[in-house]
């Protein structure tokens, strides 16, 4: 080094190494299961409308179906991740577009609902006409329904959150898509009729590179809050994710000659969506349980270089 | 949407939450330097808000100096920290706070400071909260609705300041109202009224920025050059606390973050990423879906 | 989903009556000056109702700490619980010119040491050799303690030592005084006095 | 005083602000000195020798306040020729017995000439001089290990606040009280003060910063062995007559009032029973032979001379020192009668005391029985504390008690009654006084209980016409008037319960004259025309506070006068007069019989008429000052071991010294904080606080465990390793470690802890039999104690090498008599 820097780095101080934040109460595996189903039937929801439209009937059907229960497990999961779980409905209270949570439960409500009529009507095949409207409603809550955790995520004042608010968001987006993939394939797996599912393979194989893509993004992010995405527990599991979702991955190339092959995608590709949100949840745990990271991202400049830390 | 509400000083809290018509805004200044860490903050807190008490097989000494409250949380709303500090020999000119004669093993001081939420001009965790259960009052403090709140707990990652926190047993989020219910009264909350030192002093905000740009311009005089106010500037990251603090030393050494910002100060860019991403989505099932159907 | 609107329109509290559409926060938010959804709109029937359980009490009673000897003033409230008198709050008197309406954290705890129920509120009995206490009746007790300090007493009179006269008894002593009020202090000094039971003795000697 | 006075401390934060300069002397950096601006941390037991140290620096630098000590202050009486200082005789002054350990005062006595150049070398100023003259700077770092350069910042400061223009307060408590050498603590900083010129003036004196809500007004209203109300002695065995006994009184000054003050006590508590014929009853009342004091009973309950015990809102079990004994005494009692608020240690010793754990005591071999009975709470109850202004403050009744608990007024009234009730038929000459007692209260309510403005009235006095004095000065030692306690009269001034003003501080002068009452006659500040020159004139405008109004011919000022108040500056007694009209005009000290503040004591001190400094009774340093090691005169219980005599040479074994103190969370023994949640969250367990060097001699880890052992107990706790306790360098490089231990643990409560106090000896300062809890010897090791038996086999390995007898056989012949 060149010269002597004007304030030498300040050695990191806290408080008896106490969180300046509190880490979330958000659990496994309610939280990152709901958002696996909210992500899986946002897309959903949208396959289904496309699937509709471009007449793959059997993919439709499974979809729209999955689709609905998928929103009505997750929304099952969030409730039961409330303090209050009676108190679901207090979600829809307020309209805030200040809380994604808010606007979530919006989305969340008004996709529920329109799905379950999409599904409904699929199934049934009653009032088709409006169980196309409602399919394509959900088409549009859908893909909502899927980005928006990301900015629930963001939204909060845990470093390995809100810094990265941009990798989570398109994580969601590709795991969303991965994760509708995957429900595609495990039922082409068992389905008579394969050739509907093309798309679904397809979507699982872009969906997973762009999972894995926002996954390393995340992993090399620059900084200290970039850290619990490469070390510890949460580095270990989000590491697992991309593995599990490039495989999944490569698996689905398969999935057209093989109805194993489409299995195992499935299971991989499902594997891999929900560790990257026990990832995600674990990484900001970390971030908030350790003030270092706090700190680090609101004196970047006093960030201690670790060449320079060693005891002289 | 009007300008700064979602970063940046903002004349009216009250005003911004629909109050038309409302009380000035009251906060707290918090003058560590003359806090004795008697704790009584803590206890008149507890008693006045009949918080739960807590379970006696988990009473233990924690080794934190004099605090065996550890931090603020959704059962002690008032957190006094305590900091035993070797100042360096030639570090520390002031008198007015004492360190022990400086010999071969350096001087020691012992800094004492109550925290408290800190009624934030841009209070994250109201703005998160789904239900509205945080709500700005028309003292322009920030409280949770206990018949409202229903425990999503997204307030508790949201607070830069780790201030509110879910109580396990009751599902709901707690912390400090700044005494709502006293202050509709017309009295003065129980913390800084017990305070007897008046190291908490309550009052109108503007006044008390008044008070404490005067408290520190004196302990500067004084040689305490180490002396600053925290959270007491509008235009910082939560447009400047309702609760503000002279501290006597960097923030994080107290516990406190040192420079905290809003998170919905980036929502808006945030929410457009969420656009984009939902974009990625369907472009990617569109991209899925585009060709022919496979016939094999 | 109707249904579901419905249900969110009212404040949903186990404890509130449902209410009107009208006062659905959502839709306050969209025709009152809160759009937000911060303050004024989201207020729940809690917030509305919020006042100082001290202006309720039925009486507030002027006292003094009974911990140290600074002796700040304290202002104690009492309010029927449960058709119970029942102190519901203990904080400082401004108008003190000792302690100004502040307490230190024993003196912010008071109301803790009158309401605790740590607080024994019963006589409690243990015969000689006992390994349990065992209840015994205030005036039993009151009548089994003067008959004991009268036969200690008769047992152990001095009138004289080394031919002077002292009058009194060794064989009953006292100690405690200073969580007292001076007129209990007064009474058991002249009591014991009278009684010729001299070691008598409280915390100013230790 | 921020830990354990917290909020009168708002006053020094407040005075701090105004540009008073804080200077905190602990040994251990506290939360008082976090906020001072100064703290001197110094060794345990060596305040004379800083204070000696102090006056040194004082009078051998010219700067004492020459004007006010001439006139005020005895410095200019001539001593006998043939008293001896300490200074002469290496530690002892002349008229000491070793046999007795006791001093004879009698060379001591002023020859009742004076000096007022204070030059004569046998004036009180000279022999001051010589008597501290070896106390410097330099000894103060050999004995305290503060260092020169800051004894002499705080010299420097000390004299800058002093004089005309400015005065200096000390503030004490209980860390100077609670030593073998006591008294004398308060004594060195009173000379400070009267040469400084700072008794009697605003901002000046010595506060006492006294304990419990109460503790001022049981020792007013003494619930002490030795006195009676007002500070009247308790009758001795050779006091045989009324006249005998008031010679013991000043005949000048205002305890030349003495008969008045006596007789209209009698007439209070006796009545028409009480007559000038049979000299009030006086004879009757029991007399003294010695020591009665509350460690002396307790080593008579080991012996088996007592057999029953009240305890009324005391818990020796923790609270007094060598609770152990405490412990074993109450074990041999016939009856026990606790009054609490809470089931205490005291109350439950035989079912979980320690030495059931060890063995050494076992329930079903218990034979004391014992009544536990619940007392009402301060808002159950009207009646008044007296705090440590010496004011009273009346507390009203808010409701009443729960269940069986009564006030404590109630159980004494009832107790009384049940009590004269049993001898009403009797003739026997020793129920005489309890058959003539005044004792029929009104009483209200279903529960009967006495009016306590009653008996607050009955305090105040009343004349023959049975109306209520307005004040002492209206006291007859006719027999006329009755007054249960003559400091307080007036406290019902013209009828009205004058302890029950609440006129908001707002709304009255700063003095607050109209808040409460203060004894005597409603002063808020003793001595204060003091606070005026001879002439009468305040000695500083700032400072002015009460002074000579020529025209009205009276005192006048912020406060009621400490002062006859028509008595002119210029008065001169007139030769043979007694009481009041024997002090002149300038003479402020008006209860000392010469009217003069006192730099030298001939009377009333049992340990020397100048504070002198001695080790304490345990001490791993020996006297660096004199021969006498320790106080010679102090009070040590002989079967009470390990006295620095007999652990001469052992500082080896007990290397370290312990100090004990409170913490703000807690109160005294716990009976009203542990049991409280509130409080017992914020200091959960027993902790002992230890320098970083010490815990690195001995492998304490901070927030581990460890063992304190004494010669008397071991106990465990918690380690706190903390900068803010530093190991002292006393003379020739010695280093001394001190251990920080809290008192407040046992095993009841919420919140339990070993008992600290069973760590400490039976020493008392001679003159209050106070006992020295503030320092003693002991060894820390790392890690919990033995449980069990195994306890007193470690206690036991410590006093073998020590040279001890085993703790069994101590204890077993403290129960043979000592
Ligand atoms: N919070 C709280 N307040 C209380 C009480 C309580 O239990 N808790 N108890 C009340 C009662 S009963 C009393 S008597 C008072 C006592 O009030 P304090 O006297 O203030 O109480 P302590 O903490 O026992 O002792 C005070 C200090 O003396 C120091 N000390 C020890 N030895 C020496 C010495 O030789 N020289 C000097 N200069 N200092 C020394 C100790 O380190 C300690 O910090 O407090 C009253 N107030
Ligand atoms: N090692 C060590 N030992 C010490 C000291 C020290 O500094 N170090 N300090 C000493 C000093 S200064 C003191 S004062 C003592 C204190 O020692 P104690 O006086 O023995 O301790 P406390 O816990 O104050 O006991 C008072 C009891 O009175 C009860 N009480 C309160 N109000 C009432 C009432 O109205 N009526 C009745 N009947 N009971 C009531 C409380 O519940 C409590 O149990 O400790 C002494 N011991
Ligand atoms: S400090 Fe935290 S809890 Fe308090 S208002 Fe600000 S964001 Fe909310
Ligand atoms: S936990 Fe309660 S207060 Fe916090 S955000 Fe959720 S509903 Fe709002
Ligand atoms: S203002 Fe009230 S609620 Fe907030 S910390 Fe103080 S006492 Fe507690
Ligand atoms: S009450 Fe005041 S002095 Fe005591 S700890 Fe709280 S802020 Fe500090
Ligand atoms: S509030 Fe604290 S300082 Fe005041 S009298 Fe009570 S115990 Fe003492
Ligand atoms: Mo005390």
């Amino acid at each position: 080094m060149s010269e002597q820097p004007q304030v030498p780095p300040a050695e990191f101080q806290s408080y008896y190494g106490k969180p300046i934040l509190k880490v979330s109460r958000w659990r496994e595996p309610h939280l990152p299961a709901y958002l696996f189903l909210g992500e899986l039937s946002g897309a959903l929801a949208v396959v289904g409308a496309a699937a509709d439209a471009t007449g793959r009937r059997s993919l439709a059907r499974v979809a729209r179906v999955t689709a609905a229960l998928g929103a009505y497990a997750g929304g099952a999961f969030l409730t039961a991740e409330l303090g209050r779980p009676e108190r679901f409905l207090n979600m829809l209270r307020v309209a805030k577009p200040t809380s994604p949570m808010s606007m979530g439960s919006w989305i969340l409500a008004s996709h529920s609902g329109l799905a379950s009529a999409a599904a409904a009507s699929e199934v049934t095949g009653l009032l088709p006409g409006l169980g196309a409207l409602a399919g394509a409603g959900s088409a549009v809550t859908g893909p909502l329904l899927a980005a928006y955790p990301g900015v629930l995520f963001g939204n909060t004042a845990v470093p390995a959150w809100h810094e990265a608010h941009r990798e989570i968001t398109m994580l969601f987006a590709g795991g969303a898509m991965t994760a509708a993939g995957a429900a595609g394939l495990a039922a082409s797996a068992v389905s008579p009729d394969r050739r509907d599912f093309d798309a679904a393979w397809k979507l699982a194989m872009i969906g997973a590179a762009v999972e894995s893509a926002a996954g390393y993004g995340l992993e090399t992010r620059p900084g200290k809050s970039g850290e619990p995405y490469r070390t510890g527990n949460s580095g270990r599991v989000l590491a697992a994710a991309r593995y599990l979702t490039l495989s999944g991955g490569v698996a689905a190339l398969a999935a057209r000659r093989s109805r194993t092959a489409a299995a195992v995608s499935a299971a991989l590709l499902t594997g891999g969506g929900i560790c990257a949100k026990v990832a995600v949840l674990r990484a900001g745990k970390a971030s908030a349980a350790d003030p270092a990271y706090v700190v680090a991202s609101q004196r970047p400049a006093e960030e201690p270089d670790p060449a320079m830390a060693a005891p002289a | 949407m009007t300008a700064n509400r979602l970063y940046g000083p903002l004349a009216d809290v009250s005003g911004d939450a629909g109050y038309a018509e409302h009380p000035q805004r009251v906060g707290f200044f918090t003058d560590t330097s003359v806090c004795i860490g008697c704790k009584a903050c803590e206890v008149a807190c507890k008693e006045w808000n009949a918080l739960p008490e807590p379970d006696g097989d988990v009473l233990t000494l924690t080794g934190m100096s004099y605090d065996n409250t550890g931090a603020l949380g959704s059962n002690s709303w008032r957190h006094v920290a305590f900091i035993e500090q070797p100042v360096p020999a030639n570090g520390h000119a002031g008198e007015l706070i004492t360190q022990q004669p400086v010999d071969a093993d350096g001087a020691t001081r012992w800094l004492m400071a109550s925290d408290v939420c800190k009624h934030c001009t841009h209070a994250a965790c109201l703005d998160v909260c789904p239900t509205g259960a945080l709500v700005r009052t028309e003292f322009g403090t920030v409280i949770v609705q206990p018949d409202v709140c229903n425990g999503c707990a997204y307030c508790v990652s949201a607070c830069p300041f780790g201030v509110i926190d879910r109580r396990e047993d009751d599902g709901r989020a707690w912390k400090c109202t700044m005494c709502y219910d006293r202050l509709r009264g017309g009295l003065e909350p129980a913390c800084a009224k017990a305070c007897p030192t008046d190291s908490i002093q309550f009052g109108p905000l503007d006044e008390l920025r008044a008070v404490a740009q005067s408290r520190l311009e004196e302990l500067h005089a004084g040689g305490e050059t180490q002396a600053r106010l925290y959270l007491d500037d509008p235009d910082d990251g939560i447009g400047g606390g309702g609760a503000f603090f002279l501290l006597l030393d960097e923030p994080e050494v107290y516990g406190l973050p040192p420079d905290p910002v809003v998170t919905t100060r980036d929502l808006p860019r945030m929410w457009q990423w969420a656009g984009a991403a939902a974009v990625v989505l369907a472009a990617g099932v569109a991209v899925a879906f585009s060709g022919r159907r496979d016939t094999a | 989903m109707a249904a579901l609107l419905a249900r969110a329109a009212c404040c949903l509290d186990e404890d509130v009556e449902p209410t009107r559409i009208a006062k659905w926060p959502a839709l306050r938010q969209l025709t009152g000056r809160d759009r937000l959804g911060r303050g004024a709109a989201v207020r729940s029937p809690h917030t509305e109702a919020a006042s100082p359980r001290t202006a309720s009490a039925e009486r507030v009673v002027a006292s003094i700490c009974p911990y140290c000897a600074v002796g700040c003033g304290q202002k104690v409230y009492v309010s029927a619980v449960n058709g119970k008198d029942t102190v519901t709050q203990i904080e400082g008197d401004p108008d003190s010119p000792v302690s100004r309406g502040r307490l230190c954290p024993k003196g912010a705890a008071s109301k803790q040491l009158v309401t605790t129920p740590a607080r024994q509120a019963k006589v409690l009995y243990r015969r000689p050799f006992g390994r349990a206490w065992e209840p015994l009746s205030l005036d039993a007790a009151m009548d089994m303690i003067a008959d004991r300090v009268v036969a200690a007493r008769a047992q152990t009179w001095q009138d004289e030592r080394d031919g002077t006269a002292v009058r009194r008894t060794t064989g009953i002593a006292s100690l405690g005084g200073a969580t007292l009020d001076n007129e209990e202090n007064y009474l058991m000094k002249k009591l014991w006095t009278a009684l010729g039971a001299i070691q008598i003795e409280n915390q100013a000697r230790i | 005083m921020a830990e354990c006075h917290p909020v009168a401390f708002q006053w020094v934060v407040e005075a701090k602000r105004r540009g008073a300069t804080i200077v905190h002397v602990d040994p251990r950096f506290t939360r008082t000195s976090a906020l001072a601006n100064i703290h001197v941390p110094s060794r345990v037991g060596g305040d004379i020798v800083l204070l000696g140290a102090l006056v040194n620096y004082v009078l051998s630098g010219g700067h004492e306040f020459r004007e006010y000590v001439t006139a005020y202050t005895n410095a200019a009486d001539i001593l006998p020729a043939d008293y001896q200082d300490a200074e002469d005789s290496d530690g002892l002054f002349s008229g000491y017995d070793p046999v007795t350990r006791t001093y004879d005062n009698s060379s001591w006595k002023p020859t009742g000439e004076r000096d007022l150049t204070l030059t004569h070398p046998r004036c009180v100023f000279q022999v001051l001089k010589r008597h501290f003259a070896r106390y410097d700077a330099e000894l103060v770092q050999r004995v305290c290990g503060i260092s020169e350069a800051d004894f002499t910042r705080l010299a420097g400061i000390l004299v800058r606040a002093s004089g005309r223009e400015h005065t200096t307060a000390w503030v004490y408590a209980v860390g100077w009280t609670q030593h073998t050498t006591g008294v004398q603590h308060i004594r060195t900083a009173a000379i400070l003060q009267l040469l400084l010129g700072n008794m009697g003036r605003p901002g000046g004196g010595i506060m006492a910063l006294r304990g419990h809500a109460s503790i001022q007004g049981c020792t007013d209203i003494p619930t002490l062995f030795d006195l009676l109300p007002g500070y009247l002695p308790m009758p001795r065995a050779e006091d045989e007559t009324l006249d005998g006994y008031l010679t013991r009184l000043p005949d000048t000054g205002f305890w030349g009032n003495k008969r008045a003050y006596l007789v209209s006590l009698l007439k209070a508590w006796f009545g028409a029973a009480a007559t000038a014929e049979n000299e009030y009853l006086f004879p009757l009342l029991p007399r003294l032979t010695g020591d009665h004091g509350t460690y002396r009973t307790v080593l008579n309950m080991i012996e088996g001379g007592v057999k029953g015990y009240f305890l009324w809102g005391q818990n020796p079990a923790v609270g007094s020192a060598g609770s152990r004994l405490q412990r074993l005494a109450l074990a041999k009692l016939d009856w026990l009668v606790v009054r609490d608020l809470a089931v205490i240690e005291s109350a439950t010793f035989w079912q979980d005391s320690p030495e059931i754990a060890t063995g050494e005591l076992a329930t079903e071999q218990i034979g004391t029985e014992v009544f536990f009975l619940p007392a009402a709470s301060h808002v159950e109850k009207g009646g008044t504390f007296t705090n440590t202004q010496r004011m009273l403050q009346w507390h009203h009744k808010a409701l009443d008690p729960p269940g069986d608990a009564r006030s404590d007024l109630w159980f004494a009234y009832h107790l009384g009654k049940r009590i004269r009730a049993r001898v009403a038929e009797s003739d026997a000459e020793r129920d005489r006084l309890l058959r003539s007692l005044t004792w029929d209260y009104p009483e209200s309510g279903d529960e009967a209980e006495p009016d306590a403005e009653a008996v607050l009235q009955e305090i105040n006095g009343s004349g023959p016409d049975g109306k209520l004095l307005n004040g002492f000065g209206e006291l007859k030692p006719d027999g006329s008037t009755r007054c249960g306690c003559w400091i307080y009269s007036g406290c019902y001034a013209g009828g009205v319960n004058q302890t029950a003003r609440r006129k908001p501080q707002s709304e009255q002068s700063w003095v607050a004259p109209e808040w409460g009452w203060a004894w005597p006659a409603n002063r808020r500040m003793l001595y204060n025309r003091a606070s005026a020159d001879p002439q009468g004139k305040p000695w500083s405008e700032r400072k002015r506070y009460v002074w000579w109004n020529e025209q009205n011919g009276e005192w006048t000022g912020h406060d009621v006068p400490d002062f006859e108040k028509t008595k002119s500056p210029d008065y001169i007694p007139p030769d043979g007069a007694v009481g009041p009209a024997a002090l002149a005009g300038t003479d402020p000290f008006i209860m000392q019989r010469d009217g003069r503040g006192a730099l030298f004591v001939w009377t009333g001190l049992k340990d020397g008429p100048l504070p002198t400094h001695y080790e304490s009774a345990e001490s791993p340093v020996v006297n660096d000052v004199y021969k006498q090691d320790t106080s010679p005169a102090s009070v040590l219980y002989p079967r009470d071991a390990a006295t620095s005599e007999q652990l001469a040479g052992h500082a080896a074994t007990y290397p370290y010294i312990f100090t004990t103190y409170r913490l703000t969370e807690h109160h005294t023994a716990g009976g009203m904080s542990r049991t409280l949640s509130r409080l017992s969250e914020l200091q959960p367990e027993l902790f002992c606080e230890v320098s970083p060097q010490l815990a690195a001699e001995r492998g304490l880890e901070n927030g581990g465990w460890a063992t304190i052992i004494s010669a008397r107990a071991a106990i465990e706790a918690r380690v706190l390793v903390t900068r803010r306790l530093r190991p002292l360098r006393l003379a020739d490089g010695a280093v001394v470690h001190q251990v920080g231990l809290p008192y407040h643990w046992g095993s009841e409560g919420l919140v339990t802890g070993d008992v600290v106090n069973d760590l400490l000896p039976f020493a008392l300062d001679p003159n209050v039999l106070i006992q020295e809890s503030k320092v003693a010897t002991c060894d820390v090791r790392a890690g919990r104690r033995p449980r069990g038996p195994a306890l007193i086999e470690l206690v036991d390995s410590y006093r073998h090498q020590a040279g001890l007898e085993p703790l069994d056989s101590w204890t077993a012949s403290t129960q043979e008599g000592s």
